[in-house]
């Protein structure tokens, strides 16, 4: 093993981070505040670049093994941490886009109450996620997994005294409960199976077992892996907490739940990839569940008038497509599209958040217009995104989505083109916020104004990224650890892709700038369709009428009231009212009456007599 | 004849016992008790026990009688009112506990007494006489004899606690 | 003794003498079930004990031997004891209740 | 038969506990009308001496065991053991009763005089071999307590108790005398041991099924006497209406002296038709018991609850009669020991705070005692504890006894509904705690006077005993098992 | 000598509180807390000696009791008891503390309950005689029935009957039980009878061991309590003053899942392995039915004890999986669940204390008041919930390891519950933390005071430590465990050799 880089300490300047925030914040001056939060995600980011200069091409997996968590007969779980080459992209995004935005935070929060809390978990959240990405086994994993989510539910939850912030957060939680459900399940049966957690040697018995014997097993495996990803990456059907995520404060929505912490599922399949390429029934799995949720959040996010919620469903509809890439084979791509995916949907949110700063809180888009002037550096770094998302080449979006629809269609070519036309869709939603915001006259009350440098820093550094993010040789990089995509270049296929991006765009043009009465025009005229799409499906009634609502109103009236109070208690009172029944029975035959009781004793004297005197005597 | 006199003096028993149950006057129901103690003491003398029979005259019949007698007129004590008896239990129950107890004591007996079952010939016994009886008495039985008269001590005892009148 | 005999001998079972003293006690207990004055109930306790004594004399017959008979003597020394006891009871309760109804004492319930 | 000569010193020696007694009783008799008003509660304190001297004569007696005047009596350490528990029941009565007398204005010696010639008679039956000594026992033991249940004559609920427990008594007792009739008939003797020679005999004559009758007839005697179901009737009320230091008494005296009787004359005599009698008293037991508790569910009156209770514990005890082994027997007399303690201790607490007249004797009155009598509530605890039968108290030792007999003897239904009986029967027991403790006090609860001091004794020496006896039962089951009835 | 003392110290200190002056209230708040602080820190010389041999017994006394039947005074420790040992210790002074202002009236009497508490908690925990363990087992009952009883809410006398009534008619039979194995093997003495048994001089048929089994079964089902036997449970809680039901739910409950594996298990292996999917089914049911009822409970206290009784059915499932995972995690979670949900009826003990209402209605927006306590009720709220890094979590996970080694479908349903501890849980926490204050909150709610403070923090750290280094505490355990899983093997084979067994024996006795 190489000398030891003290990978721990990644995690745990973060972590110190949290620790003084949270015990001293309260009483400490917001640029303690700052200092400490920024500063030691910074230098955890100074620190992750120094280890990967000093692991340099990181051939062999670098692991780090540092005490044992619990064992229980020959079970044992250490705290061990690894770096591989995902790793390492997994760790320079998180510290990289986490600091820029703890960066962006400093000014976002300035005027808001517990900024140390913020701080602090922001702070926990980095922690968290850094364990997630450098453990070495699948509970690890799940540690840091449960511990964004906590993080998340933390944030989501920031603005408690709103109910919708509360409702949200917890739906966040319990959903990715949903998720943990499955992975747990996973790791039970990797256990059982494989008898270890630890990703080599459970991926390396994979890969010796008997196809025949273990593929059903595995198969299952990677499935309930799926489920655990789906909750955490908000794939359909557990998406549904991503979208109410937005009540959190928007450097979360862009830190947790766009560049980092959502993609945690696609990390994990990444990362058990040894597994999955062994269950092609799993794969394909998630391949579907890719697509689907890549349109269908896709549509949703078309009629969103919410600035962050039509970002959010274009999280979900972006997540769908790493999946896709991941189903179809191509995990690095899928990981690239990570990393592009971090880069402008970061810069997304934090330009909304900028925008939204600007109104004062404002979060309507139709209650925007005409900001492009108003502020300038917002709207062109933003730009930068847009061009980005929309996969307008050579930006980083082009690149990732194009290495992505390419390698879906070497595999089911339907689900090529349903991406390309998922695409088209996002090109459009993305421009139609733009246009909305940007051009057109200003339509709220506000005095819009450009944020303070903290933020726009990020903001630019951010939209660098996105245009050149393409050009990082991730692919190549990833090629050892994730393998090699053998899709060839097809011309015709990223032209197809690209024009559907176009189309998007001219789209949104025409009917938000142009000629700005169409879409109500369309409402009306496909009343049923706008209303469906508008209310999302109505996928969260449904899981309210179908789900929420029996369980809570049967776990109420069938068993509380029914079953506990009702049948057991009244069964055991009702042995209390008998006895007492049979009591006063007895205490009738007990009138006080002499004559009465001389019958009993007579009475029971020949019984006694007829007992003593017949049984075994009178044959 | 011992026959005849057995018979008899049973049926005078009997016939005396069911009027001391179904008197309501305690007079008529002490007289008919007396009436059996007499018959008894007959009987007593049949199978041989002359001093016992002797002692159901006096005492019981003489003695205890009076003293029931004596309390019933004290207590100017009269006929039991005709008011429906508020004993339910014995209303259900006291008929067939008596036939079922008379039954199966009657039972049993003919059934496996029978083996034992001799035949009594007056005369033949003549060991309950005075003497026999006092030999028994002072000897074998001497320890309950003389815890007996601890008897009668609680007995005077209880009366006077009872009876007596306060002396303040 | 010598008691003669002038009929012809038909003699009396012993178990006919216990059957009567099984009757005398099975009348006893009724009286106890079915009378309703106190000392009537007490006579029927005094009925039970002569057929008692009836079946000790009838035992002692059996064997030729003294001992039942002085069971029914202590029987009757007890009864005797009993008596004195029982009625002073009797009077005391009289005296409180001024009545001898056994259904009356039934204050004690519940 | 063998002419027996003047009885010999030793035996003499192994009835001088009784001969003690009755001299005593005989002298207070004597002595009553020459005591002026003042000092009769003197005449207690001899009460209390002679019985102490009656302890000592019986320890004496037991150092010269074996039988008496013809075999009419055998000193065993069954008997001592009885012997000794009914004397120290007498103890623990007349403390009781010193004060009682006092506040109820009867103090009179002819009290005293009754209970010593009542536990002459439980002494008699204690160590009775013969069944004409079973019976003149009991009817000893019987008449004082008929008198004692009236003793406050103007007192109608005296009175009623007195009637109703002397009408049943000479009833039940007629069953027995007949009873004993009967065996004298099928086997020449009265004698137990002859009896069950006689019976174990296979050329036995009149088979079993008039042994089993008459040994059905001497159960019902027993059975009222230890107040078993369905002769338990007469018990509630006479414990309700007699006096609280007797019905203290009668709860436990007599009952250990029936029990003891019981024990002997089915365990020596009637051993060998076991199988026909074991079944019934299990059944006995097991309708004793829940008739005991179920009924005392509902009841308001302490001493009626109490009388139930006792009966249930009746229940408990025939459980370990039913298991027809010595280990049995043990239990037997270990929980009747421990049974003493508690319902001496809880009548004490009622005599003591029931006041002039017995007015406070609902449960209800006991409304909040431990917030104003701590002490004395926490002592009640102990005493309703030890009858649920929570650990480190007498009784439950008792019950673990008697369960472990009762199992030992392979009666396995009966010890899962006995076990459940307790359980029920913790329900009502709790109840008493609940009013202590967890209730606003009343009105019943104040002026209470200091409580006096035989009373406290009494108390005290209970719920030590009870303690003591829950944590190191070996000082009592030692004696136990050295004197458990023997099979011979 | 150590163990006596941990013993017979808090005898002591009821007796001593019982002598103490009527109303010198203050001094018997601080004798007993001092006095059981002592008895904590005596009992932290425990630890030594039992993790060098965690699998046999330490502190051992062995001595005559009761002569006739030979009962004796054995007590011990090993790994398995140990930690409960040291969280009793560690929990009365804690309860102590919060019953500090609480308790206002009867005090000396009170604490003097708590101590008696003590005293009969460790006492089960140490017993090796099987009647000396009937013994504590009950006398435990009775201080219980009175802190309900007497310092309880409206209800206490309802509750503490009832809890009185379900224990005691549960326990009966194992008495029962207990005096039967004594009879087959002529000791009460619970090593002598493994041995015994391991030696096959004792025989349990399988007509035998099935009852005795139930009937030792059932007193702990009653107690842990598992579904459905565990009505008693949420109304005691509710009633239960705060330092009640913090020992109720902490150290009580595990005298029936302690008993479970202490003596169920060893004793009749074979029985147990027959019921193992009937109990695990109704633990399955009690995790799932457990966290339905809680989520709907508009009480606080009963939502916790609720979740006690979801909490329970894993424990359950971890023991009835018979595996070392399994085990394991079973009773680690004993533990974890006494610090966490001890934790948490302290929370809502201090809110009560503040709003005097337990109903989640009288609360909302809590967290603006008062964020400490916010704070501190958000951490115990994680680790109830198996956040990983706290205790919880480590248990949960052997725990449903465990069962998925015996089998798969158990560890799907019971997973269903973490997801549903989640759902109560954070419910519970939002709608009293989160949203705005109202006037009543905002005033009547000042945040976590020094005595309060001192009160939780042990736990917090406890829940942190446990979390994230359970190599402190498991191997102990573990290795106690993997003696008991001997145990139950020897037999099995032992029965395997025996012709007498039925075959279906065989088969099940894996």
């Amino acid at each position: 093993m190489a000398e030891s880089q003290q990978l721990w300490l990644i995690p745990i300047l973060p972590f110190l981070g949290f620790l003084i925030n949270g015990l001293a914040g309260r009483r400490a001056s917001k640029a303690f505040v700052n200092a400490v939060a920024v500063g030691s995600v910074v230098l955890s980011f100074i620190w992750v670049t120094k280890v990967l200069t000093g692991l340099g091409q990181i051939e062999t997996t670098h692991i780090e093994r540092y005490f044992t968590w619990f064992s229980s007969g020959n079970f044992s779980v250490g705290v061990d941490f690894a770096v591989d080459r995902l790793t390492a992209v997994m760790l320079l995004v998180v510290t990289g886009i986490g600091s820029l935005i703890h960066i962006y935070a400093t000014g976002y929060m300035a005027e808001e109450e517990g900024y140390y809390r913020f701080f602090a978990y922001l702070n926990l959240f980095m922690f968290f996620m850094l364990i997630l990405v450098l453990a070495n086994n699948f509970l690890l994993l799940f540690v840091g997994w449960e511990g964004v989510g906590l993080c998340s539910y933390l944030l989501i939850g920031f603005y408690f005294h709103e109910k919708f912030a509360g409702d949200a957060g917890k739906k966040a939680f319990i959903v990715n409960r949903i998720g943990d459900f499955g992975f747990s399940l996973a790791m039970f049966l990797i256990v059982v199976h494989f008898g270890t957690l630890d990703f080599g040697a459970v991926f390396e018995s994979a890969a010796t077992r008997q196809p025949e014997t273990s593929a059903g097993v595995i198969t299952a495996i990677c499935l309930l892996f799926l489920l655990g990803a789906a909750g955490k990456s908000a794939q359909v059907p557990l998406y549904v907490w991503l979208p109410d995520a937005m009540a959190g404060p928007t450097p979360v929505s862009a830190l947790i739940h766009a560049a980092t912490m959502v993609t945690a599922g696609v990390y994990m399949v990444a990362r058990s990839k040894s597994l999955f390429v062994l269950a092609p029934i799993a794969l394909e799995t998630v391949a579907v569940v890719g697509i689907v949720t890549a349109f269908f959040a896709a549509t949703i996010g078309l009629l969103q008038n919410d600035i962050k919620k039509v970002f959010a469903y274009s999280t979900v509809s972006q997540l769908g497509y790493m999946f896709v890439g991941l189903g179809v084979g191509a995990f690095s791509a899928g990981i690239f599209h990570v990393v592009t995916h971090a880069f402008f949907k970061a810069l997304l949110f934090l330009g909304a958040g900028s925008i939204i700063h600007a109104c004062h809180h404002e979060q309507d888009m139709r209650h925007f217009g005409g900001l492009r002037k108003k502020i300038p550096i917002t709207f062109a770094t933003l730009a930068c995104a847009w061009v980005a998302i929309a996969g307008v080449p050579p930006f980083s979006g082009f690149h990732s989505k194009d290495a992505i629809l390419l390698a879906a269609h070497a595999h089911h070519p339907w689900i090529y083109w349903v991406g390309v036309f998922t695409a088209g869709m996002t090109a459009f939603y993305v421009s139609r916020a733009m246009f909305l915001t940007f051009f057109g006259e200003y339509r709220g009350h506000a005095h819009p104004h450009e944020s303070p440098s903290s933020m726009t820093i990020p903001l630019i550094i951010l939209a660098l990224l996105s245009l050149a993010g393409g050009y990082f040789p991730i692919l190549e990089w990833l090629a050892p650890v994730l393998g090699e995509e053998h899709a060839d270049h097809n011309f015709a296929l990223v032209a197809v892709s690209v024009a559907a991006g176009a189309a998007g765009i001219l789209l949104a043009y025409v009917m938000y700038v142009a000629s700005p009465g169409i879409p109500d025009a369309l409402a009306t005229r496909f009343k049923g369709a706008y209303n469906l799409i508008y209310n999302k499906y109505f996928v969260d009634e449904v899981y309210d009428v179908a789900i929420v609502h029996p369980i809570e109103q049967g776990s109420r009236d069938l068993l509380w009231r029914g079953f506990d109070a009702g049948l057991i208690d009244g069964a055991v009172n009702g042995i209390g009212s008998l006895s007492r029944a049979v009591g006063g029975g007895l205490r009738r035959l007990q009138g006080g009456n002499i004559r009465s009781y001389a019958t009993w004793v007579a009475a029971g004297a020949v019984a006694l007599i007829l007992a003593m005197s017949i049984t075994g005597g009178v044959q | 004849m011992s026959v005849i006199l057995f018979l008899l003096f049973a049926v005078i028993a009997v016939a005396a016992a069911v009027n001391l149950v179904v008197q309501r006057h305690p007079i008529t129901s002490a007289l008919s008790l007396i009436a059996v103690m007499g018959s008894l003491a007959v009987l007593y003398l049949l199978l041989g026990a002359e001093f016992i029979a002797a002692t159901q005259i006096i005492v019981y019949a003489g003695a205890i009688m009076v003293l029931f007698l004596f309390v019933i007129m004290l207590l100017n004590a009269g006929a039991e009112r005709q008011v429906p008896g508020r004993s339910l239990a014995s209303k259900l129950l006291g008929i067939p506990v008596f036939v079922l107890f008379l039954g199966i004591v009657c039972f049993l007996i003919q059934r496996f007494y029978a083996s034992a079952d001799s035949a009594v010939e007056f005369g033949s016994f003549t060991g309950g006489g005075p003497r026999e009886v006092g030999m028994a008495l002072f000897t074998r039985y001497l320890l309950p004899f003389e815890i007996t008269s601890v008897l009668i001590l609680v007995a005077i005892l209880g009366a006077v606690v009872l009876a007596r009148k306060e002396l303040d | 003794m010598d008691f003669p005999l002038p009929l012809p001998v038909q003699q009396v079972p012993l178990s006919w003498y216990l059957i009567l003293s099984a009757i005398l006690f099975a009348l006893g207990i009724c009286g106890f079930m079915f009378r309703r004055n106190l000392i009537t109930v007490f006579m029927s306790i005094e009925l039970m004990l002569n057929a008692v004594n009836l079946s000790f004399v009838a035992f002692s017959y059996q064997f030729r031997q003294v001992d039942g008979q002085i069971y029914s003597f202590f029987v009757m020394v007890v009864a005797a004891a009993e008596a004195a006891v029982g009625l002073a009871i009797i009077l005391t309760v009289f005296r409180n209740r001024q009545t001898l109804e056994v259904d009356e004492m039934n204050s004690l319930k519940l | 038969m063998p002419v027996s000569t003047w009885p010999s010193s030793a035996e003499m020696l192994r009835f001088l506990p009784e001969i003690i007694l009755t001299l005593a009783g005989t002298g207070l008799m004597i002595a009553e009308p020459l005591t002026g008003e003042n000092s009769k509660r003197n005449l207690g304190w001899v009460s209390f001496v002679a019985l102490v001297l009656a302890i000592f004569a019986a320890i004496a007696a037991h150092g010269n065991p074996g039988p008496a005047f013809s075999n009419m009596l055998v000193v065993d350490g069954f008997a001592t053991f009885f012997r000794i528990l009914v004397f120290a029941v007498g103890l623990l009565t007349i403390l009781l009763s010193l004060s009682y007398l006092d506040r109820e204005k009867h103090q009179q010696g002819e009290y005293y005089a009754l209970i010593l010639f009542s536990i002459v008679g439980q002494g008699i039956m204690a160590s009775a071999n013969e069944l004409i000594m079973v019976f003149v026992g009991i009817e000893i033991s019987s008449i004082a307590s008929y008198i004692l249940a009236g003793y406050i004559r103007d007192d109608k609920r005296n009175n009623e108790s007195a009637i109703k427990y002397f009408l049943l008594g000479s009833f039940a007792t007629a069953f027995l005398l007949y009873g004993i009739a009967w065996i004298y008939g099928l086997t020449g003797t009265t004698n137990l041991d002859a009896i069950r020679a006689s019976i174990s005999n296979p050329d036995f004559a009149s088979g079993e099924s008039l042994i089993g009758f008459a040994a059905a007839l001497m159960a019902v005697g027993f059975a009222f006497k230890v107040s078993a179901a369905p002769f338990q009737a007469w018990a509630p009320d006479v414990y309700q209406g007699a006096p609280a230091p007797v019905s203290a008494f009668l709860s436990v005296g007599p009952k250990a002296a029936a029990f003891a009787v019981f024990l002997r004359v089915f365990r020596t005599a009637f051993e060998p038709i076991g199988d026909r009698w074991q079944p019934i008293v299990a059944l006995m037991a097991l309708a004793t018991m829940c008739i005991g508790n179920f009924a005392a569910l509902r009841q308001s009156n302490i001493k009626r609850l109490l009388a139930y209770s006792s009966i249930a514990n009746a229940g408990y005890i025939l459980v370990a009669v039913s298991a027809r082994s010595s280990t049995g027997t043990e239990a037997v007399m270990f929980y009747l020991a421990s049974y003493v303690l508690m319902t001496i201790g809880a009548f004490a607490i009622i005599t003591y705070f029931s006041r002039q007249g017995e007015r406070y004797v609902e449960i209800n009155d006991l409304s909040g005692l431990a917030a104003r009598q701590p002490v004395l509530a926490g002592l009640f605890t102990v005493f309703a504890l030890s009858m649920i039968g929570v650990p480190l108290t007498a009784g439950f030792f008792g019950k673990f006894y008697i369960f472990r007999a009762a199992l030992d003897s392979g009666l396995v239904w009966l010890t899962i509904f006995g076990l459940l009986n307790s359980a029920l029967a913790a329900y009502y027991y709790l109840q008493i705690l609940v009013v202590m403790y967890m209730r606003e006090p009343g009105e019943a609860t104040e002026n209470l006077a200091p409580m006096p001091g035989g009373i406290q004794a009494a108390v005290w020496i209970s719920a030590v005993g009870t303690i003591l006896l829950g944590i190191f039962p070996d000082l009592l089951s030692k004696f136990t098992v050295a004197w458990t009835l023997t099979a011979k | 000598m150590i163990l006596l003392t941990v013993l017979f110290l808090p005898l002591l200190g009821f007796i001593a509180s019982l002598l103490m002056p009527r109303d010198n209230h203050e001094g018997v708040r601080r004798f007993t807390l001092v006095f059981s602080l002592i008895v904590f820190a005596v009992s932290l010389g425990l630890i030594g000696p039992v993790l060098a041999a965690p699998d046999q017994y330490s502190h051992v006394t062995d001595a005559s009791w009761i002569s006739t039947p030979n009962i004796r005074f054995h007590i011990g420790v090993d790994g398995l008891s140990l930690w409960l040992i040291i969280l009793t210790t560690l929990l009365t002074p804690l309860a102590a503390l919060i019953s500090w202002k609480y308790i206002d009236h009867r005090v000396k009497e009170y604490f003097a309950f708590l101590f008696l508490l003590e005293f009969g908690v460790i006492g089960v925990f140490v017993s090796l005689d099987l009647f000396l363990y009937y013994v504590f087992w009950e006398v435990g009952l009775v201080p219980m029935y009175f802190l309900i009883g007497i310092w309880g809410h409206e209800r206490r006398v309802y509750a503490a009957v009832k809890f009185f009534l379900y224990t005691m008619a549960g326990s009966v039979l194992m008495l029962a039980a207990i005096v039967y194995l004594y009879l087959k093997s002529g000791t009460f003495d619970y090593p002598a009878i493994l041995a015994r048994m391991a030696s096959g001089d004792l025989v349990l048929t399988p007509a035998e061991s099935l009852p005795l089994f139930l009937a030792f079964f059932l007193a702990f089902a009653v107690k842990v309590p598992l579904f459905p036997l565990h009505t008693w449970l949420p109304d005691a809680h509710v009633e239960a003053p705060t330092a009640g039901s913090v020992m109720l739910a902490s150290v009580m409950l595990k005298m029936g899942t302690y008993g479970l594996v202490r003596y169920c298990l060893p004793l009749f292996p074979n029985a147990a392995r027959e019921c193992a999917p009937w109990i695990a089914a109704l633990a399955i049911v009690g995790i799932i039915y457990g966290a339905l009822v809680a989520m709907v409970q508009p009480n606080m206290k009963k939502l916790v004890a609720y979740s006690s009784v979801s909490h329970l059915g894993f424990v359950v499932l971890g023991i009835f999986s018979f595996n070392q995972l399994g085990m394991d995690g079973a009773v680690y979670q004993m533990l974890n669940h006494g610090v966490s949900t001890g934790a948490l009826f302290m929370l809502v003990g201090m809110m009560y204390e503040r709003r005097h209402s337990l109903e989640i209605k009288d609360y909302g927006g809590v967290a603006t008041p008062a964020p400490l306590l916010a704070t501190v009720f958000l951490i115990t709220t994680l680790a109830s919930i198996g956040l990983p890094t706290l205790n919880n979590f480590v248990g949960e996970f052997l725990v449903l390891q465990g069962a998925a080694m015996t089998n798969f479908t158990w560890a799907i349903f019971a997973a269903v519950g973490v997801i549903l501890s989640a759902c109560y849980m954070l419910w519970l926490y939002q709608r009293v933390f989160f949203g705005r204050a109202s006037e009543d909150v905002q005033h009547h709610m000042p945040d976590l005071n020094v005595r309060e403070w001192a009160a939780v923090v042990p736990l917090l750290i406890l829940m942190v430590w446990m979390g994230v280094y359970a190599q402190t505490f498991l191997p102990a355990v573990s290795a106690s465990n993997a003696k008991t899983l001997e145990q139950t093997k020897v037999n099995a084979e032992f029965q395997v050799q025996t012709p007498r067994t039925a075959p279906g024996v065989i088969a099940n006795a894996r």
